[in-house]
């Protein structure tokens, strides 16, 4: 099968700083792989990349065989490539309904005139955009919440509304940075077969970041461990788990 | 069923909208008139602005220059050829502008044009600065207003420079000037409303956000700063047309000061605000002038202070900002909802927000 | 250009320029701490140079004690105007505050127009500030030569009290991280005032010397050299005190030779400044000084 | 519970706006204790300890230190009087270097040998910082930054440290090396109020527990008893 | 009873506040003589301040036209005038302006008017002056582009100057507002002229006179009617010693009754010398009272009528007769030394010879 992601040879400057130094991967599609990795690793720069969001010093990204390199960020969001934030990024003055419509918007057909003049294809199509929208929220279990805004919910709602609002974009991929982070125990179980479950809908590959191991190790089928812009690592749980070098740089004696 | 409803109320609304200015234009001193149109002038201004500023979150402070720019370009077309060959008598004006002049009839050619001026300006400066964030862009937005301003001290052959362009004719009436506000009244009201005006407030909430969810953020600001540009050109020509001088002075940065205070008292982002404010800004300038006039308390005269309408007008702002931080409307808007919401029989539709 | 020519241009350049370093610290240093566009700055620097006037008028002090006591007392205007119209809106949206810088800056021309009257005064110019010296043929007037030389001193002060002072430290700190700064026991709201009191007594230096210069004062006077300061802060990168020295430098000098080079058409100088600065913002958006970040998403 | 109490919350109550974040906590910290707070996002743990150190106005309530009422004081004041917080998310300031960052921590003291000294001490507790003290705050690493954070607070010789998720974001390693300084701190006789995401380690480390839910104090004992109680195991622990 | 309200239309802050101050003080003074009252009814000002701006110039008029003034005072200075006469001409209602010289301000209007000599007059004595007197044959001519007044004064002097027989080496702009001139006056120098003919307000007047003695020309200074406030002296100081300008009026050139005593009410009233502005503002109110007076009621139609019939009346800075809206009046010519403005001559038109030696 032909690979949906494939990096190769990315890396990616700040002044003197290598934080991403010849990086490669390769993702086949339905996979769910885990990225992880100290702090200041070049995790995020990764997504960053591969989202447009920074332009690689060198290398080459490539979605379903295409070259996307240096794609502004919704150009490669349009091809099928979604995303949430390391640190929650919603649209926090908006309701939630609205956060999740902004994703249809690059699919809308009518002109800006259509918008102007209320004109009937417009109108038709606003009406469609709602339902669609509110079909989704229900089916992530925010559709009570619909028209609440979207900064008063509750922090674990705020990243679960993230998630449906990078769906709404229709992707085949999607990338998660840090979907744990803040959560307790208890939540974040609630959130591992909450990402199973949309993978199953919605028929996603998935690369996310987490340091949670617990989570990583749990829902990854294959992990790859980055340290300083470089790959030192790649297996599957349990042979991360056991790898002397992933121990030194970023477990621990104790998680390992 | 509801948006039926909503558009009757709305069309109600012009409708009697309509008979009040029909009634304005006999009914009311000329005094009064003025300060309408000065007001209404203000309305499509503030709107524009508001898209811009409040609902976009791109923080321009070029306004005056789209404004002088509609101005310029309306005075140029509706100024009798003969008063041109008066008024340029530093140097000629340019052709074909000597040539030609729109006759009254014409006066709606006149303003479209004025905004397409200022839009196609709105283009030029927007394309270069619209990557630019927060501060930054009001700085070079700024920058772009006194560029004009000292153009149109300088390039004598189309703007007379400094002297400026006297005895334009008067076509401003309370029709132009109201029919022009209610129109960007409901236009931009469409706009901000739709999935454009979404995607315009999500690149205000977040721009990087909005970016990752397929917004051309780029595109949107220009859409939102073209259009802003258009009713800024719009206004320009309007009020030129209004005071029938116009000189670079009258664009100014005060311009956008003004425009700045009533998009945010009124409460950046509500259109309901940035209306009200406009108007209720026409009339307190008026209002205050009266501080400077000499009072006259039993037979005590009190000679007039010039400056004191200022004074008074910068301590009420200070005030104002202090006690409403976040404008007066914030960002609510006035809607017919609570009103359909008290008819029988209806259900309560989602919430109204911009 | 012949060297006399040059060197006079050059003096001019420098001794304008430092003028609107003067004013421009005071632009940066409050943006710093507050990321507030303190429209009332330029006003600041009328009030200064007002202050000057009548105490030079009324105590007959000689000029530069007087130049000191104006620097004091504008500083206590500085923090006045924060204490009463800035502190109650700190916690409010950014640009509620910058309505109220508005508020203030109308508040002081048109408080000035009714108080001190519309019409211009004459500004007294010390005796040493009119000699005029003879350098490699050029005729440099004493006020171009010793504007540049006091703005120096005040800034090395500045420097030293920002990099070397508690104080300076705090201010630092509280330009970074507000809330943080006032975990450390640090009383956020005094450091805010002493910065402002810092700043406005810059102006007043500012607003003395230009007046020393152009030897004529009316309440609108800060308008214009308000502007070019401003622009001059964002070119050196605002926030950054080292780059609003650079970048009045900068804006002085660039005014003075486009008028040098283009003495016909010294009625675009101030577009060209604009136009350098919207195509400088376009290349380097951070200033010359300003670290040059990519937002880190 | 042993000691004399340092910090005594009754009845606090804080409002954002409208939400009712804070619905009337009460707890208590003695002398040379390590006390943590647990509970879910938005329990209202950060809340609780941006009251105490008055960066939000409590609308009800007390808080008193060592029997003085701090509660309606400034931030600076309260921090002058002897309560220090490294806040969430770390806050360094970045432009500072290393050593003037631990200065800040010491602004308000004027007993430049007690700061010397204390200054002596934090470097011995992070060696690492000491390497880096002309570094700016910064180009550090988030562990690093987090050494700095602890440190920062500790220069202002407080009565008690308040620590929010001090292991947040952080890689499991440079986590682990945290949890070892609190130790150190621990064993140095300081009074700590802990929050903490991560329930295990917390627990582990101190002698008393409280547990929040939307703004209550839900459960409190002695932190080994909590640990094995079947609720908090469930809920926070992940277990079971 | 019931006032008639007059409009007032002056420059009371901005670039040229002085102007529109002393001619309060004017109005103030003349009113205080006893004319405050016409066909037995009280006399109203309402003032509005333009504040030296076209815009607000024209903006003003629309405000007094409204408020139902019969006449209008106003404004100092040219530009502003021609912004706001237009206005006037369409409502018809007459306005006056006090010493607005520039000649386009009349032309083609029947309700605009004057009350001091056009700058196409001032221009052929100030020439004549500089050539024959000051013996001047290299003139510069440096001019404030944002005043219609200034730019078309400085081209009047020039084609009368060149008729002559003399040359205008060089001619530059300046603007108001603006403080630095060295680039201007660099040229000049270059241009070696024997002369520097600078028909500007007084700000610029006073600045361009300092920055030219600071970069050494030493060339005698000419200056129009704008020179004459004393913000010239304060501002100019040992810079403006020697400048010569034409004037409106001087105390010592008082050829009316009116006018001493109206030097004495204002000496009286304000302890300083008085000043053209403030008379001709009183000059033009006294030209509404008389055409009030005449026209039997105010009715704006009859009093422009009467206004334009005015025919040797004697008011504050002498006699008036009126013609297409213009005033014919007499040029004076002063000097500044010692820190104040010094009477030299006055020029009468043909029309007002009769008064030369009075
Ligand atoms: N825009 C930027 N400018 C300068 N440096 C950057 C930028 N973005 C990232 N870096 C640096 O690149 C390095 C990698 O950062 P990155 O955010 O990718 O780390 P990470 O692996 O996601 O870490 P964490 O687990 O803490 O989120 C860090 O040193 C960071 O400071
Ligand atoms: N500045 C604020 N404005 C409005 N509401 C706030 C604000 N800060 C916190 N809240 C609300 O107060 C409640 C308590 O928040 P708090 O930050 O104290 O929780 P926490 O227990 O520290 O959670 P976390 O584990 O996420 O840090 C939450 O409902 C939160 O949404
Ligand atoms: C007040 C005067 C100096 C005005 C000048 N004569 C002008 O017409 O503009
Ligand atoms: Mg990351
Ligand atoms: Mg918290």
């Amino acid at each position: 099968m032909a690979p949906i992601l494939h990096l190769e040879g990315v890396t990616m400057t700040f002044g003197g700083l290598v934080a991403v130094d010849r990086f490669d991967l390769t993702l086949q599609p339905g996979e769910l792989v885990g990225l992880i990795g100290p702090n200041g690793a070049g995790k995020t720069t990764v997504f960053n990349m591969i989202t447009g969001h920074y332009e690689p010093t060198a290398g080459r990204i490539l979605f379903e065989g295409q070259e996307i390199t240096g794609s502004p960020p919704d150009r490669v969001t349009a091809l099928g490539i979604a995303r949430t934030f390391q640190n929650v990024r919603l649209f926090g003055g908006m309701t939630v309904l609205e956060n999740v419509l902004v994703s249809y918007h690059v699919r809308l057909r009518s002109s800006v005139w259509g918008a102007f003049l209320r004109l009937p294809g417009y109108n038709r199509e606003e009406e469609a955009m709602r339902e669609e929208g509110m079909e989704l929220l229900r089916q992530v279990g925010l559709g009570g919440l619909a028209h609440a805004e979207a900064s008063s919910l509750p922090y674990g709602q705020q990243r679960r509304l993230e998630i449906a609002r990078a769906l709404a974009t229709r992707p085949r991929l999607l990338l998660l940075d840090e979907p744990a982070a803040g959560m307790n125990p208890e939540e974040t179980r609630n959130l591992m077969a909450f990402i199973r479950r949309i993978r199953e809908q919605f028929g996603l590959t998935i690369l996310l970041i987490e340091h949670d191991m617990k989570l990583v190790m749990g829902i990854c089928e294959r992990i790859r461990v980055l340290d300083h812009g470089q790959s030192i690592a790649e297996g599957d749980p349990a042979a991360i788990q056991a790898h002397p070098k992933v121990i030194e740089a970023y477990l621990g004696e104790e998680e390992a | 069923m509801r948006v039926r409803t909503e558009t009757w109320l709305t069309l109600l609304a012009i409708a009697l909208f309509a008979l009040f200015i029909r009634w304005a234009e006999t009914g009311l001193n000329p005094y009064y008139q003025r300060i309408l149109n000065t007001a209404f002038v203000y309305v499509v201004a503030a709107v524009g602005y508001n898209l811009i500023n409040g609902v976009t979150g791109q923080f321009s402070l070029g306004p005056n220059a789209f404004m002088a720019l509609g101005g310029y370009t309306a005075a140029l077309l509706v100024l009798p050829v003969a008063q041109k060959e008066m008024v340029w008598f530093l140097e000629p004006l340019m052709w074909p502008f000597n040539a030609f002049s729109l006759p009254g009839s014409l006066f709606v050619v006149a303003l479209l044009a004025a905004g397409v001026v200022a839009s196609v300006g709105g283009l030029v400066v927007g394309y270069p600065s619209l990557r630019l964030r927060g501060d930054y862009l009001a700085i070079a937005t700024f920058g772009f207003g006194e560029i004009v301003f000292v153009l149109a001290n300088n390039v004598i052959p189309l703007t007379n420079g400094a002297l400026g362009i006297k005895a334009i004719p008067q076509y401003t009436h309370l029709w132009w000037s109201g029919g022009f506000a209610v129109a960007s009244i409901v236009l931009v009201r469409n706009l901000a409303l739709s999935s454009f005006g979404r995607a315009m407030r999500a690149v205000r909430e977040d721009e990087v956000a909005a970016e990752a969810m397929g917004v051309n953020v780029f595109r949107t600001k220009l859409l939102a700063f073209m259009v802003s540009a258009f009713l800024g050109g719009i206004a320009g020509a309007l009020l030129t047309t209004l005071i029938t001088t116009i000189s670079p002075t009258l664009f100014t940065f005060t311009m956008t000061f003004n425009l700045l205070i009533i998009i945010v008292l009124g409460g950046l982002g509500s259109m309901t605000g940035s209306v009200v404010t406009a108007v209720l800004f026409a009339v307190l300038q008026e209002v205050l002038r009266s501080l400077e006039a000499p009072m006259r308390l039993g037979s005590w005269t009190i000679p007039g202070i010039p400056g004191m309408r200022m004074v008074v007008f910068s301590l009420l702002l200070i005030v104002l900002m202090i006690f409403y931080r976040r404008g007066l409307f914030g960002r609510g808007e006035l809607s017919w909802e609570p009103l359909l919401r008290r008819l029988p029989g209806r259900r309560r539709a989602h919430a109204p927000n911009a | 250009m012949d060297v006399q020519t040059f060197v006079q241009q050059f003096f001019n350049g420098i001794s304008l320029g430092s003028l609107y370093a003067l004013i421009a610290i005071g632009y940066t240093m409050v943006y710093g701490i507050l990321r507030l566009i303190n429209f009332a700055h330029g006003d600041v620097f009328m009030v200064g140079a007002y202050v000057f006037f009548f105490i030079v008028g009324l105590f007959r002090l000689p000029w530069y004690l007087a130049i000191v006591l104006a620097m004091a007392l504008t500083a206590g205007v500085g923090m006045l105007i924060d204490r009463t119209a800035y502190r109650p809106v700190r916690e409010a949206p950014r640009i509620s505050a910058l309505i109220t810088a508005v508020g203030v800056s109308f508040l002081l021309e048109n408080g000035g127009i009714v108080v001190l009257g519309a019409r211009p005064k004459a500004f007294p110019r010390p005796e040493v500030m009119s000699e005029v010296y003879q350098v490699s043929g050029a005729k440099i007037l004493g006020v171009t030569f010793w504007v540049p030389v006091l703005a120096l001193l005040l800034l090395g002060l500045l420097l030293f009290l920002i990099y070397r002072t508690k104080i300076g430290m705090a201010m630092r700190a509280v330009s970074t991280d507000m809330e943080v700064t006032r975990l450390m026991g640090v009383d956020v709201d005094r450091v805010i005032s002493y910065t402002f009191a810092v700043g406005s007594a810059l102006a007043a230096a500012g607003g003395i010397m230009w007046a020393f210069k152009y030897p004529q004062i009316q309440p609108l006077m800060g308008l214009y050299p308000g502007w070019k300061a401003f622009t001059a802060a964002v070119v050196g990168g605002i926030g950054s005190i080292a780059g609003a020295t650079v970048g009045g430098f900068v804006i002085g000098m660039v005014e003075i030779l486009f008028v040098a080079f283009f003495p016909m058409q010294s009625g675009f100088r101030d577009a060209v400044i604009f136009a350098l600065l919207i195509l400088f913002l376009l290349v380097r958006p951070t200033g010359l000084l300003g670290a040059p970040l990519k937002e880190k998403v | 519970m042993s000691g004399l109490p340092v910090l005594v919350l009754e009845d606090l109550n804080v409002f954002y706006g409208g939400i009712h974040a804070l619905k009337g906590i009460s707890l208590r910290v003695a002398q040379g204790q390590i006390v943590t707070l647990i509970g879910a996002n938005g329990a209202g743990k950060s809340t609780t300890l941006r009251a105490i150190t008055g960066l939000v106005r409590a609308r009800k309530g007390s808080i008193r230190l060592d029997g003085r009422e701090i509660l309606g004081l400034k931030a600076h004041r309260i921090v002058q009087q002897g309560v220090a917080m490294a806040p969430e998310g770390r806050r360094i300031f970045p432009n500072l270097s290393v050593r003037e960052n631990l200065m800040m921590g010491a602004y308000h003291r004027s007993d430049a040998d007690g700061v010397q000294a204390d200054l002596e001490r934090v470097y011995q507790l992070f060696p690492r910082l000491h390497e880096r003290r002309d570094q700016s705050g910064g180009t550090l690493s988030g562990g690093e930054q987090q050494m700095l954070a602890v440190g920062r607070a500790l220069m202002s010789h407080p009565r008690i440290l308040c620590l929010d998720e001090p292991s947040l974001g952080l890689a499991p390693s440079l986590r682990q090396e945290v949890f070892r300084a609190l130790e150190a701190l621990h064993g140095q006789g300081r009074t700590i109020l802990l929050v903490e995401q991560n329930a295990r380690a917390a627990l582990r480390l101190a002698e008393y527990a409280y547990v929040l839910e939307t703004g209550r104090v839900v459960l409190e004992g002695p932190a080994a008893e909590l640990a094995e109680n079947e609720q908090v195991r469930r809920a926070y622990l992940g277990e079971g | 009873q019931e006032p008639i309200r007059i409009g007032v239309n002056l420059e009371m802050t901005g670039s040229v506040a002085a102007y529109g101050q002393m001619g309060w003080e004017g109005l103030q003074v003349i009113r205080s003589l006893g004319y405050d009252k016409v066909l037995g009814r009280p006399v109203e000002l309402v003032l509005v301040d333009n504040k030296s701006d076209k815009v607000e110039a024209a903006n003003a008029t629309t405000r007094l036209i409204n408020q139902g003034v019969v006449a209008i005072v106003g404004t100092m200075i040219s530009g502003n005038l021609l912004a706001a006469g237009p206005i006037a001409e369409e409502a018809g209602i007459p306005i006056i302006g006090p010493s607005t010289t520039n000649p386009l301000v009349t032309q083609g209007r029947s309700y605009v008017f004057r009350a001091c000599f056009t700058d196409t007059y001032q221009a052929v004595i100030a020439a004549q002056f500089a050539y024959e007197n000051l013996g001047a044959r290299r003139a510069a001519v440096i001019s404030d582009i944002a005043q219609d007044y200034t730019v078309a004064l400085g081209k009047y002097f020039t084609q009368q100057f060149e008729k002559l027989g003399g040359k205008v080496v060089a001619t530059t702009y300046v603007r108001t507002g603006d403080q630095d001139f060295t680039a201007q006056l660099t040229a000049v120098a270059n241009a070696n002229p024997d002369l520097l003919y600078v028909p500007n307000y007084y700000t610029e007047d006073a600045l361009i006179a300092r920055q030219a003695r600071e970069l050494g020309l030493t060339q005698p200074i000419l200056s129009g009617d704008g020179a004459d406030a004393p913000e010239l002296l304060e501002i100019g100081g040992k810079a403006v010693e020697g400048l010569m300008h034409t004037a409106f009026w001087h105390e010592e050139a008082a050829v009316t009754d009116l006018g001493r005593q109206y030097i004495d009410a204002y000496r009286a009233k304000y302890n300083r010398a008085p000043n053209s502005f403030g008379g001709l503002t009183a000059d033009a109110y006294l030209m509404l009272l008389h055409a009030i007076e005449k026209a039997g009621k105010p009715d704006p139609k009859l009093i422009r009528e009467q206004l334009e019939a005015i025919d040797g009346l004697e008011v504050v800075t002498g006699p008036v007769i009126v013609e297409n809206g213009d005033a014919i009046k007499p040029v004076v010519i002063r000097r500044v030394a010692d820190g104040d403005f010094r009477y030299m001559a006055t020029v009468f038109p043909p029309e007002l010879k009769a008064y030369a030696n009075k």
